[in-house]
C-alpha cells in the first residue's frame, strides 16, 4: 500500500487568501488529504508553532472554510476538520451544525477522550447522526482500554501522536511508539503525526509498519512568510521520503 | 546485592502504569505563549529520561549496568512481616512492610536517581545538578553521581542546610558541593536574596536555583518526584513487592504508602492496580493535598519555569509549615496518582503530627526500625486501619520509604 | 528476614570455636583470695548464658524465637560484591563484603543483644542493665530489651552522652533510660565523682556501674564483647558468609575485620579456621593492643569485679585516646582471638586515623555505604592488601561491622 | 561396672596430722581412690574452696606425703598426685625425683596441657622415666585435637572437669558434658570432677555414662572443722548416690 501523507493547516493562517490559493495550487498526487484545523482561543496540546498559527479567532470565518472544503471536494482531495471539544463546547454545538452540510465526513477532536471523557460518547452519537466520523486521536500516553474502546465506537483511520503534543521535540523511539500502536489497534489505518522533524522521522515511521504520516509543524514558518513554494518543496520531500521507505 | 538467587525478586523491567490507566493522562502543558517549557526539557534532562517520559512503555527494561547498580545499594529491598507489630495491636490478619530504608542511602530516591545518572553519565554529562528538601533526595543525587563517575550539585534549602547538617555531611562525603538556597550562585536566587537577606529558601525557589543552574552550565537536571519517569523507576518496590508476597504466598488486600510528590507510593501500588488491593495515600494533615487541594493544570516549580501538570495540588505558591517530614511539603502529586485518586480507586487520608510521631514510636519498639518522618504516616495509617477492625484477616502491607537515623531530632519536639 | 528463602542462609547452630583450637583456652581466672568473681557471674548474667559460656559446644542450637527476631532485624545481612571499590582500585581480584549494618540497629552487635536478652526475659527479668561507650552496644541492647519486654538502662561514657545526642536519643526511642556514668545512681559512680565532679568517664568505670547495678536491683547484666559466648552467637555472621560464599561459588582468600574486644571479628572468621584463608585483624594505631600489648591475664573491666582472662591487653588500666573509633578503645581482646593472634594464625595490624577516613570516604563514594568508624578500619586494612598486590587473584572478604550514620560528626575532624 | 569415687585432699590440710588419721579412718570400700594436692603457691584454677587448703606451703612436708603414701599403700587405697606444673618448675624438678620413689604413679598436673603445652611432650617423657603415668586434665574448653593428641600420647584414666576450674558453679548441662567427652575420647575410663555440688550432680554423671566421679570442694568445710565423721558421712551419702544411679 501506498503510504498516505497529510497536510495540516489552519484555517484562516497565515490568511483566508492563502490558504485558499493553497489548497487550489497544491500539486495533484503529492499529498492524500488535508486536516484543517478550526482556530482555538486555547489550542493547548499544541506546542508554540502551532499555537502561533490559531492567532485571533476572527481570522476565520464560515465562508472561508466553505470555500476550502469545495475546493477540495472539486480536487477529490480528502479532507479532515481539527477542532478543540472546548471550542465546541463553548459555541454550543454551533460549528457542529454548520459542518453536518460540508463535504468533510471525519474530524479530530484532540482533547475529546482526555479532558472530556465523560461526554466522549454522547458526542460521537451526536457527531455520527450529523454524519461525521470521530478520527480517534491518541497518543503513547493513551491507555490500551481507552484505545479499544473508541477504536470500537469508530470507523475511520486513527491519527495517533508521536510526541505528547505538537511543538514538543522530546526524544522518541519511533519504531517502538509504531510498533505499541499497531499492537493495540487492528485492521484500521494509522496515520502518525505530531513531532515528525523530517524526511528520516517520516520514512522510520512508514518501515515501522506506520500507514502514513501527518505533517503541521514543519511547514509553519513558510506559511507565515507565504512562501507557498517552500512549503510545497517541503511537502514533496516528505512524499519522496515515505514512497521511497515502502 | 545480595545474593544470586535475589535476581528472581528483582525485576528485569520497571512498569508504567499509564497504559493500564482507566483514563488518559492530560499531557503536560507549556506555561509560556511563545516558548516551550516542555521542549526547554531537552536541555536539562538526559535525553533517555525524556523518552522516558514521554513514552509510556507498560515495560521498561532496567539496563544492565542499572541492574547492576541497584544490587549494589541493597535492592532487593527486604519485605518483612512485622509480627511484632501485629502482636502489639492485636490485629489478627497479618502486616508486611516493604522496607526501602535498607537502601545505603536510606530512601527510596536511590531508585531513580541511579537510571537519571546513569543516563546522564552515558551521554557524557560531568556534573548533574539538583535541589534538595529533606535532604533524602540530595543524598540518593550525590550517590548516584559518585558511582557514574560524574560531580553534582544540590541547592539545598537554607532552614535544611542549617537544621540538618548530618545531611549536609553525608552529601559530601558522596563527593557532591552542597548550597544553601536561595545562594548567589544563580540570577533567580541573587534576586530573592536581594529582597530578602535572610531568606529561609522553599523548594520552588531550590527548584529554580538547579534548573537555571543546569541551563546555564549545560549540566542535566535531575529530579526527584511527580514525573512519569520517575513514577516508573519507583515501580520497582511494587514489582519486587509483588514477587515477594508471591513467595510467601500471600495476596496485597490493603497497601498504605506515604505521599509527598507521589513516586514511592505510586511506585509501591501502581504494579497491583489491576488487582484488587484497597489503597491508601498518606498524606500530611498541614499539607492536605487531596483532601483540600484542587484538581486541575499547576506548575511543578515554583518559578513556573517547568509545564504545568494535572494533579491535585495546594497551589505552586502554597507555603507549607516547616512540618517534621520535609518530604511531604510539595503542593502537588503526580499527575497519575491524582487521577486515581479523584476517580476514587485510591483513598487518602491526612494523618499530624502527634499521630506519626506515637507511630514511629511504636515501630521502632517493635520492629526495630527508625522510621523516616514521612513514612511515619504511612505507619500511621496503617496502625488506624489495623485497629478500626482488628478481628479483620486482611493482609495490610506497608510501605515504609525511608529511615529516619538522621531525623531523629524530631523527636525532641512536639509529643514526648 | 526477609525472604522464606533466606533461611537457606541464616543457619540453625551458633559455632563455638574452642573445640577446634589448636591448644586449650585458659580459663578465667579469680582476682580474689576468697570470694569468686567467676561465681559472681551466676548473680548477674543469665543462666543460660552463662552456661553457654563455659559449655563450649561446638554447635549451639540457636532457640527458635531468637531465629524469629533475627529474621526481624534483618538477617541475614547481605553479602555484597564489592564491585566498585574493585575498579577504583584496580584490583584483579573480588572484594566482597558483609554488611552487619545492615541490621536495623546498625552493626553486629544486635546478633548477641537478642539471645542475652531472650534468655534473660525466659528467666523472668523485668530489666536489664549495660554500659555502651561508643553507643552501637546500647542502641543493640536497648531494642534487645523491648522486643522481649523488658526495660533497659544504659549507662552511657558520660564524654560520649555529651558528644552523641542521636545515640542516646536513638536509645531513648527504643525504651532505654540511658545515664551518663559516672553516675550518682551507684555507689562507685558517687565515689567517682567525689573524686572528680567533672569525671570524663570510662568505659571501665560504666562496666562497673552497670555490674553494681544489676547486682543490687537483681537485674541481668549484659555483655557486648570479648565473652566467649558472644563470639558464640556472633558466629552467625561467618557462618553465614560462608553460606553466601557457597552460593555465589567462591572461597575466602583473605578475611579482614576490625578489632575492639573481638567479637565481630571473631564472630566472622571462627567458622573458617580450620580452612586456609589468610586472616588479619585490624586495629587502631592509637589502641594497639596486638603489636604492643602484651599476652597474659588481665582484667576485664578497670574495677576488677569481673574475673580476669589470658588475652592481649594493653593493662586494664589503659587509658586510650578519644579516637574516632570508639568501639575499638577497649584495652584487651577476647581470649580465643588473642590466642590465636598470639599463635600466628591470625595477623594483626594497626590503622591510623587519616587512613581510616580516606578508606571510609572511598568506601562510602564507591559503595554507596557510610561505613562505621570501627569497620572503617577493616575497610583501610583491605585497601593496604589489595594496592600491596593488585594483580593478585584473590578473594578479599571484609567484615563491615556496622554503619556510620550516626557518627559522620567524625568527618568533620581531621584530613579534609 | 561399678562407678568409681576419688576423693580429693590438699596435703597438709587442715593439717598433717588430720589428713594421716583420714587416710587411715576412711572404711574399706567407700572410696576408690585418694587424689592428693600438693599445696601451691598459686592454685590459679582453683575456687576459694580448695584454694584456702592451699594456704601456706609450710603445712606441707615431704615426710608428711610419704606417710599417707604409706598408709594408702597399705590399704591398697589407689593413689594419684597433683600438682601444679608452675610449681614443679619452679622446684626445678625435685619433686619428681621425690615422687619417683613412691608408691603413687599416677599424676594430674592442670595446667600442665593449657598453659605449658610447650613443654608438655617432654615432661610426660621424663615423667614416664621415672615410672609415672600423667593422667590427663581435660575439660569443656579443650579443643578435640589436644584430647586426642594426649589420650595417645597417656595410658591412665581421665580427669575431666565439668566447669571450668573448682569452685565455679556454672549452669552446666551435665548429659551433654559427658557426651562430648565420651564423643572424643574411646576406651578410657572418664572420671568428672569439678563442681559436683550434690548427689543428683554425681549420678546424672554416672547415668550420662561417665565412669566415676572426683570430689574436693564438698567436703572442704568439714576437714576445716578438723569433723571426719562428717566428711566421711557426706563420702557415703555420693557413694550411694552414683552407686544407686547404675
Ligand atoms: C523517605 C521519604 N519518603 C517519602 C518522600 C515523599 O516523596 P514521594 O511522595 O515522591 O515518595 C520523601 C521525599 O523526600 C522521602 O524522603
Ligand atoms: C560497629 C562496631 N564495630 C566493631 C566494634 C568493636 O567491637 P568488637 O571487636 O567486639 O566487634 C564495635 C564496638 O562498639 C562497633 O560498634
Amino acid at each position: 500500500m501506498k503510504p498516505r501523507l497529510i497536510i495540516y493547516l489552519t484555517l484562516g493562517f497565515p490568511d483566508n487568501e492563502f490558504v485558499e490559493d493553497f489548497v487550489q495550487n497544491i500539486p495533484d498526487g503529492i499529498i492524500d488529504g488535508f486536516e484543517l484545523g478550526l482556530p482555538s482561543s486555547d489550542p493547548r496540546y499544541d506546542g508554540p508553532k502551532i499555537r502561533s498559527t490559531h492567532g485571533e479567532r476572527n481570522h476565520f470565518s464560515q465562508d472561508h472554510m466553505g470555500r476550502v472544503l469545495q475546493t477540495c471536494s472539486d480536487r477529490k482531495i480528502r479532507v479532515n476538520l481539527l477542532s478543540y471539544y472546548s471550542d465546541i463546547e463553548n459555541e454550543g454545538g454551533k460549528n457542529l451544525q454548520m459542518l453536518a452540510g460540508l463535504s468533510a465526513h471525519e474530524m479530530i477532536v484532540p482533547d475529546l477522550l482526555i479532558d472530556y471523557a465523560e461526554v466522549a460518547d454522547a458526542f460521537i452519537s451526536s457527531l455520527k447522526a450529523s454524519g461525521i466520523s470521530l478520527i480517534p486521536f491518541f497518543n503513547a500516553a493513551t491507555p490500551d482500554k481507552v484505545i479499544k474502546k473508541y477504536v470500537n465506537e469508530t470507523d475511520s483511520w486513527i491519527y495517533y501522536g508521536l510526541q505528547p503534543s505538537t511543538g514538543i521535540n522530546v526524544p522518541v523511539n519511533i519504531p517502538e511508539v509504531v510498533e505499541r500502536a499497531k499492537s493495540v489497534i487492528h485492521e484500521r489505518d494509522i496515520i502518525f503525526g505530531f513531532g515528525i522533524r523530517n524526511g528520516g522521522d517520516a520514512a522510520e515511521i512508514i518501515r515501522a509498519g506506520g500507514h502514513g504520516i501527518a505533517i503541521g509543524s514543519a511547514i509553519v514558518d513558510d506559511l507565515a512568510k507565504h512562501d507557498e513554494r517552500a512549503a510545497i518543496l517541503k511537502i514533496s520531500e516528505y512524499r519522496e521520503a515515505i514512497d521511497s521507505a515502502v | 546485592m545480595y545474593q544470586s538467587r535475589e535476581k528472581e525478586i528483582l525485576p528485569e523491567y520497571w512498569y508504567n502504569v499509564v497504559p493500564d490507566l482507566p483514563e488518559q493522562l492530560s499531557p503536560p502543558k507549556d506555561s509560556k505563549k511563545d516558548t516551550s517549557s516542555i521542549d526547554m526539557l531537552n536541555r536539562i534532562l538526559p535525553k533517555k529520561l525524556l523518552e522516558q517520559e514521554f513514552s509510556f512503555k507498560r515495560r521498561e527494561k532496567i539496563p544492565e549496568e542499572v541492574m547492576e547498580l541497584y544490587h549494589q545499594i541493597g535492592r532487593p529491598t527486604p519485605l518483612v512481616r512485622a509480627i511484632n507489630l501485629e502482636k502489639k495491636l492485636g490485629y489478627s490478619g497479618k502486616i508486611y512492610f516493604k522496607y526501602e530504608g535498607a537502601t545505603v542511602t536510606g530512601s527510596h530516591k536511590i531508585n531513580t536517581a541511579l537510571p537519571q545518572a546513569f543516563y546522564a553519565a552515558n551521554e557524557g554529562v560531568q556534573e548533574v545538578v539538583t535541589e534538595t528538601g529533606a535532604g533524602q533526595w540530595g543524598t540518593a543525587t550525590a550517590l548516584a553521581a559518585s558511582l557514574n563517575g560524574m560531580r553534582s550539585k544540590v541547592f539545598m534549602v537554607r532552614t535544611s542546610f542549617n537544621q540538618k547538617p548530618l545531611r549536609k555531611q553525608i552529601m559530601e562525603i558522596y563527593g557532591a558541593k552542597v548550597v544553601p538556597s536561595p545562594s548567589i550562585e544563580t540570577e533567580f536566587g541573587r534576586k530573592t536574596l536581594a529582597e530578602r537577606a535572610d531568606h529561609p529558601g522553599t523548594l520552588g525557589i531550590a527548584i529554580s536555583e538547579a534548573v537555571e543552574y543546569a541551563l546555564d552550565k549545560g549540566f542535566k537536571y535531575l529530579l526527584g518526584s511527580v514525573m512519569n519517569s520517575v513514577i516508573t523507576h519507583q515501580s520497582i518496590i511494587g514489582l519486587e513487592t509483588a514477587r515477594q508476597l508471591e513467595i510467601e504466598g500471600e495476596e496485597a488486600d490493603v497497601m498504605i504508602g506515604c505521599v509527598g510528590g507521589g513516586s514511592n507510593f505510586s511506585g509501591f501500588v501502581f504494579p497491583f492496580i489491576s488487582g484488587k488491593a484497597e489503597m491508601i495515600a498518606s498524606t500530611a494533615e498541614e499539607v492536605p493535598k487531596f483532601t483540600h487541594g484542587k484538581f486541575g493544570y499547576d506548575y511543578i516549580d515554583t518559578a513556573g519555569l517547568l509545564p504545568q501538570l494535572k494533579m491535585f495540588s495546594l497551589g505552586a505558591g502554597f507555603v507549607p509549615p516547616g512540618i517534621y517530614a520535609g518530604g511531604l511539603r510539595y503542593h502537588g502529586a503526580a499527575p497519575a496518582l491524582s487521577m486515581l485518586v479523584h476517580s476514587g480507586r485510591i483513598k487518602a487520608e491526612d494523618v499530624g503530627e502527634n499521630e506519626v510521631l506515637a507511630a514511629m514510636r511504636l515501630f521502632a519498639g517493635t520492629q526495630g526500625i527508625i522510621p523516616a518522618p514521612e513514612s511515619g504516616h504511612a505507619i500511621a495509617s496503617a496502625i488506624r486501619y489495623a485497629k478500626r477492625d482488628p478481628q479483620s484477616r486482611k493482609n495490610i502491607i506497608i510501605n515504609v520509604s525511608g529511615h529516619g537515623l538522621l531525623d531523629l531530632s524530631i523527636f525532641s519536639r512536639g509529643e514526648k
